[in-house]
């Protein structure tokens, strides 16, 4: 159903779509288009909830969108053979922090029966993938499901009241910026138990874009735009911080805090690029703990092939 | 009443035929009715049993009825109370199928219920209670018989000022009393003048005087009109008055005990001797409970 | 009975015959207008208010004593949020575009309702059609039905109306049969007497006799729907940043603003109140309660 | 009936009082009801105006009626249709408040609906539906007496024998014809074996032969308990027979315009000179309805 | 009428009269038992699952032509997905946690629903309360309780409980009430001559005389308490790894087992169609039905 020079992206709430927020900002995908001749109709929708995404995706109603890595490692796994969706491009590396508001707790081997960790969906979402992941590394591959008990799924804007105010059952929370660096702004209790790096082994994509086979091979001129217009928005953004946190407020309605929008951006540990980085492992991983069928074993596996993914991992 | 007779329309050949007077007549208990009279009636009912189906079982209302009705007919139901007259009344409606025998209208046999048929039922719940009075009264002719709003309008007015019922036009069926309701059930069935008029108990819920005047008012009626009246009532003395021919139904389940003539009283002939006489003489029959023990009462032609 | 008492019981006296003529009756009027009308209308606002004012203090007062104004904002705090929002004009916005889908959905589900009742009412075929169809497809949540109105209606508003029509029909439908199965036979009987039959029927004879039991289907009909548009806009989202009162929330909570997420419920809570208020217990006073159908 | 009198009890002081047998007397116009007689009466109506109110305006249904209904009398109200009869006995059962005036009972204001006046309503919907015609008589026995079970069942079983529905005892009150289930209704309240017991043209719907065995049952059961009676009716000649005395009711709004002694008329004396002259005197002063043309006509107790 | 006719109009034939002696009535039974009752039975279920079969066909038709199995699987692998969960045991483990939440939810809040109307009959302010309370809280959506939910009762089934309670007590109310209005005035005031007020009352006369508006607020509770169940486990249900049939359907989705899912939501059908053709008919049946309150 894609055709040349028609464009739809979805993508959900928060900070980490800023890179799509400054493309649609600056309309760097028309621009692109245009010099390459092309008149391209660029829809930007918001969707909540990743499987909302993927059913528009998989309906056609799309052609872009974002999510965290772990879905796009489920979505390739299942569409191999049918959609074929695979990955487009990273939108940057943010790490995910496991806070807590109990002080008792400083690891997650500190995490009792009477605690409960907030995630988006126990067992599948990344926060859970990543917990898995440590889990299985503090206690042995077998026991990767160990912290799933004690998971409850929580949407992040009442885990974050939770944690920031205390007084219920949540004591942690696997969350994603701006709700993690809230949590740890406003609760001078909140710390940070696990940091995402730590378990990926250095700074790793967060959320990535994908598509399906169907509109890589069919628009190759718009796909070819809309990376390049991904990668100016990319050193946009690393050059000008200030204003990328400006365009971001203004374009969302936010009312979030400025400082800290800035404070999250110019974060050392952030990193905007299209260039996937440390994505592999959770995949195997998945692969190892029966997630996903199929075994990636290189970048291209799940990512089309295109030059400046090429250089990620 | 005589119509292009075809060959093949046999009701209608018996149409044609002299019209016997027939006298006086005896009959033995296992006579037929009327109908061999040849004339050809308008509603006819033949060996007709009713039955209510309810989860359970089945309830037999009347056993093998034989009526028939002739053009302009004032035809009464007598009988005792759960004998099925308002039963047989509904099917001859087109409400309830017969398990066994045919009713037949005009030779065609009645298959539901139509415009052709104006029926007053016994229940007091027969009024929309979204209408008021002029708006219940003028809805049947609006609905069937799709005549102009202010024609119909005009007509209801008149007939339910014939109810006495003028002052209270506007009133809703809620805030009427029973008698009230069943009056302007009477005025709709009567403006929609019909060829045939079903009544079931129309004036029980009457006061003396206002029952009178409905009775006078529904035989002027028929005078002028001359529409086939098939009539429930459990007055002995209003059956008299009203009709022209009785019949009396035995008790649960109904079959036709006698056929009694009566057009020679009307509103008059209240109190007289011969009307007293059959008052009585009905009176009589009727508490006559066990049909066993009773010997055929002979009764003549009055 | 009382084998103690008098012998044959007590015996009324005799009193004295009477008969009068009595003048004609002028001394009041018959019917008069009923004067306190008015004022029992504005008691009427006055006892719901207070009920509100009470609900509102027992609101503030536990979120006082909770005080987690991240989950629980208090009455106050949200009232001025709410204000913020009128005023910019944001959350007008906002409830314009909702409504505008919300009504549609809602027609929509009523016809559709009102077809399938028909149907019913008239056919064996559409009696077990409709018992199935209820029993299967009422208990389905949204999430059932997402891809197929992402295939048929994309992402668009036909989607949302979709869903609100699923939302609106089943209950609609379920109501209006249970009142069509409670008209008295008589009147059923009056209406067929006079020769009609399908839709006229229907409308002439069922659905006004009917009309408590459709109106308490309107009632919850017009409730789910909002539930399900705030629940739905989540998901379809709002394209080209057009979104309803339901993405308005679902912003406002992924930002923590909960005040101004409950400024947007108080919307819908005011809408609800609105509606009850000024149509529906009109078209009650109207209809039902006009006709002693209800009181 | 004679109970400890304190002093600051009124009525009952009343009681006490010897029984005056008035014989006739005739009063003019103006003349206040028999109540000056000086025997207190069980039910007491006093000026009473009662009204519906609607959301459109207000319908006046009786004008200040005076009516003193006596321990054990069989008191008829007779009037015609839409006149306010059966509103007045709502009113005497607690379900209407009046507007003016006071009801009282033993001395006491009735203020709302009670087991100890059991009414028999004029419509046919008052049988729950969901109670077979067993069960709807047994009903109130176990409500208001807190009868045992089984003792329901046996009382409730008598009376279904009296009104002759014993085999319809299991059957649903939509199965049943409309007599029938007035009848249903009569049983209901005769099983109540009440002190007052109201009936709103409870044979209204009844054949003549049910309505005779019913008013003779109705008139065994008085004998037999002496419960007080307040019985509306609008055959003239049920009023006659059912009651002891007869009030009649001037048209919308309802005023007492007479009340007339029957206590010596029984189903035996029908058909008699008496009784005869009786019916025709009432429906004479029934038919009168222009109440400012008419001279006042003296009556004699008969 | 017709000047043209002849003058009078037409005069029936006058016939003889007779009179017959009738033999006591033995040639059928007055009652007797009906006998093809079973066989109207079978039919009923043959003709329902006719439609059920036609709109598998339907749904598998649909399923191959939009070729989209991840979107959209069909009724055969849908039907062998189901196979297998209920093999594993999982399936029928998931049912048996949901439904124990789910009828204490839809008792829980038909026990209020009752409570509110019974004071909603019986007094002006219960009037007020139930129209003011039904019109504000019938319209949120559950996320609007959430917060609430999670402060009050905590991560556990109580949270399930009081969003089911909140979706199953406003419609029920509504319909319970309009079912009490709907009675009719001679009937209530049967019951109060016979001394019964307040809970007494609304038990042995309201709410039988109402009980076919109170079944189809049954329906429509039972429904919305499913729907809301499903869509609540998300949030609430999945402490500790105890799922119910929600968590499971949530699952699946999320991995894009799109089969499983709808294999969870056919058992939603599955059990409606069961709870509606085995309780709520049976009930019906012998209720309503049967004292001729719906055909
Ligand atoms: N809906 C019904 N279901 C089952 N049986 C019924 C139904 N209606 C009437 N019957 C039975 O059919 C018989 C005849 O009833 P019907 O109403 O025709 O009597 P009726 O002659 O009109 O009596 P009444 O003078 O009391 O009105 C009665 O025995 C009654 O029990
Ligand atoms: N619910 C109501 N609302 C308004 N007006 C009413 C209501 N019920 C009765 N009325 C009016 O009150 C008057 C008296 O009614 P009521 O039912 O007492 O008459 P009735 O004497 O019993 O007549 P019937 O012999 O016809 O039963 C009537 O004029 C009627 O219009
Ligand atoms: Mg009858
Ligand atoms: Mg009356």
């Amino acid at each position: 159903t894609a055709a040349e020079g028609q464009l739809r992206i979805a993508k959900q709430f928060g900070i980490v779509y800023l890179l799509l927020n400054v493309v649609e900002d600056q309309k760097l995908i028309e621009k692109h288009g245009k010099a390459a001749g092309l008149d391209i109709k660029v829809d930007y929708v918001q969707l909540s909830g990743g499987s909302a995404v993927n059913d528009a995706l998989l309906s056609g109603n799309i052609e872009v969108a974002g999510a965290g890595v772990g879905p796009l490692f489920t979505l390739w796994d299942r569409t191999r053979g049918r959609q074929n969706v695979k990955g487009v491009a990273s939108l940057g590396n943010f790490p995910y922090y496991l806070v807590t508001n109990n002080p008792a707790v400083k690891t997650i081997a500190d995490f009792g029966e009477k605690d409960r960790i907030a995630v988006p969906a126990v067992g599948v979402s990344v926060q859970s993938r990543i917990l898995q992941w440590a889990s299985a590394k503090l206690w042995g591959e077998k026991d990767f499901a160990k912290l799933d008990r004690i998971s409850v799924a929580v949407p992040h804007p009442e885990a974050a009241a939770a944690i920031i105010k205390g007084g219920t059952e949540i004591t942690g929370h696997f969350g994603n910026p701006p709700f993690q660096d809230q949590e740890l702004a406003e609760n001078p209790q909140a710390h940070i138990v696990l940091n995402s790096y730590d378990v990926q082994g250095g700074p790793a994509s967060s959320t990535v874009l994908y598509a399906t086979e169907n509109f890589y091979k069919s628009s190759p001129k718009t796909y070819n735009a809309f990376l390049n217009a991904l990668d100016d928005a990319a050193k946009f953004i690393a050059r000008n911080p200030d204003k990328a946190a400006e365009i971001y407020l203004r374009t969302t309605n936010s009312k979030l805090d400025p400082a800290l929008l800035t404070k999250i951006i110019t974060n050392p540990a952030v990193t905007f690029k299209v260039a996937p980085e440390n994505t592999l492992g959770l995949g195997r991983f998945m692969h190892r703990v029966g997630a996903i069928k199929a075994e990636p074993k290189a970048i291209d596996d799940y990512f089309f092939a295109d030059p400046r993914i090429a250089t990620g991992s | 009443m005589i119509s292009a007779a075809t060959l093949s329309d046999l009701s209608v050949l018996e149409l044609a035929e002299p019209r016997p007077r027939a006298p006086v007549r005896r009959e033995a208990a296992s006579a037929r009715p009327a109908s061999e009279s040849g004339e050809s009636p308008l509603l006819r009912i033949r060996g007709v049993t009713l039955e209510y189906r309810t989860p359970a079982r089945v309830v037999r209302a009347t056993h093998r009825i034989d009526l028939d009705i002739h053009e302009a007919d004032r035809f009464v139901l007598l009988g005792p109370s759960g004998c099925g007259k308002s039963t047989l009344l509904k099917a001859a409606a087109g409400f309830i199928a017969p398990v066994e025998g045919e009713i037949t209208l005009a030779g065609v046999p009645v298959r539901g219920p139509g415009p052709d048929r104006i029926v007053v039922f016994q229940e007091f719940d027969q009024l929309p209670p979204w209408k008021t009075v002029a708006q219940n009264v003028a809805f049947p002719l609006r609905a069937a018989r799709s005549l102009g709003r202010r024609e119909a309008q005009e007509r209801a007015r008149h007939y339910i000022d014939k109810v006495g019922l003028t002052p209270f036009a506007d009133s809703y069926p809620h805030q009427l009393s029973g008698g009230m309701k069943q009056r302007v059930a009477i005025a709709r069935a009567l403006a929609m003048q019909p060829k045939v008029l079903l009544m079931d108990e129309p004036f029980a819920a009457l006061d003396a005087l206002t029952r009178r005047r409905m009775q006078e008012e529904l035989l002027a009626l028929w005078d002028e009109a001359r529409f086939t009246l098939l009539f429930v009532t459990h007055s002995i003395e209003e059956a008299l008055v009203v009709g022209n021919r009785v019949a009396l139904l035995s008790p649960h389940p109904g079959r036709v005990r006698a056929e009694i003539n009566s057009h020679e009283f009307d509103l008059g002939s209240i109190g007289s001797r011969a009307f007293q006489a059959a008052v009585q003489r009905l009176h009589t029959r009727l508490f006559e409970t066990d049909p066993e023990t009773r010997a055929p009462t002979r009764t003549t032609a009055s | 009975m009382n084998p103690g008492a008098v012998q044959r019981g007590p015996v009324p006296p005799i009193r004295p015959e009477y008969d009068r003529v009595l003048a004609p009756f002028v001394e009041a009027p018959v019917e008069r207008a009923l004067p306190r009308a008015a004022r029992l209308w504005q008691q009427d606002w006055l006892r719901k208010g207070l009920i509100i004012a009470a609900l509102a203090l027992i609101w503030e007062g536990l979120a006082r004593w909770q005080d987690n104004d991240l989950l629980l904002p208090g009455f106050l705090a949200t009232m001025s949020a709410l204000a913020d929002g009128l005023v910019d004009g944001e959350l007008l916005d906002r409830v314009r575009i909702s409504l505008a889908v919300l009504i549609q959905g809602y027609l929509a589900g009523i016809v559709l309702a009102f077809g399938l009742t028909t149907l019913a009412v008239s056919t064996q075929f559409g009696r077990d059609l409709l018992s199935t169809l209820t029993a299967m497809f009422n208990p389905l949540p949204a999430i059932a039905l997402l891809p197929l109105a992402l295939l048929w209606f994309g992402l668009g508003s036909g989607s949302l109306i979709f869903v609100l029509i699923h939302s609106v029909l089943w209950p609609m439908a379920l109501n209006t049969y249970a009142g069509f199965q409670g008209v008295p036979e008589t009147l059923r009987m009056t209406g067929r007497n006079y020769g009609l039959r399908g839709p006229s029927y229907v409308l002439r004879i069922l659905i006004p006799a009917a009309l408590p039991a459709i109106l308490s289907g309107l009632k919850i009909g017009w409730a789910f729907a909002w539930r399900t548009l705030i629940a739905a806009e989540l998901v379809f989202g709002a394209a080209s940043g057009r979104g309803g009162l339901g993405w308005y929330i679902f912003q406002n909570r992924n930002e923590l603003y909960t005040d101004r997420v409950f400024a947007g419920l108080v919307l819908v809570i005011v809408i609800g109140l609105v509606v009850e208020n000024l149509i529906f217990s009109a078209f009650e006073r109207l209809t039902v309660r006009r006709w002693g159908m209800a009181r």
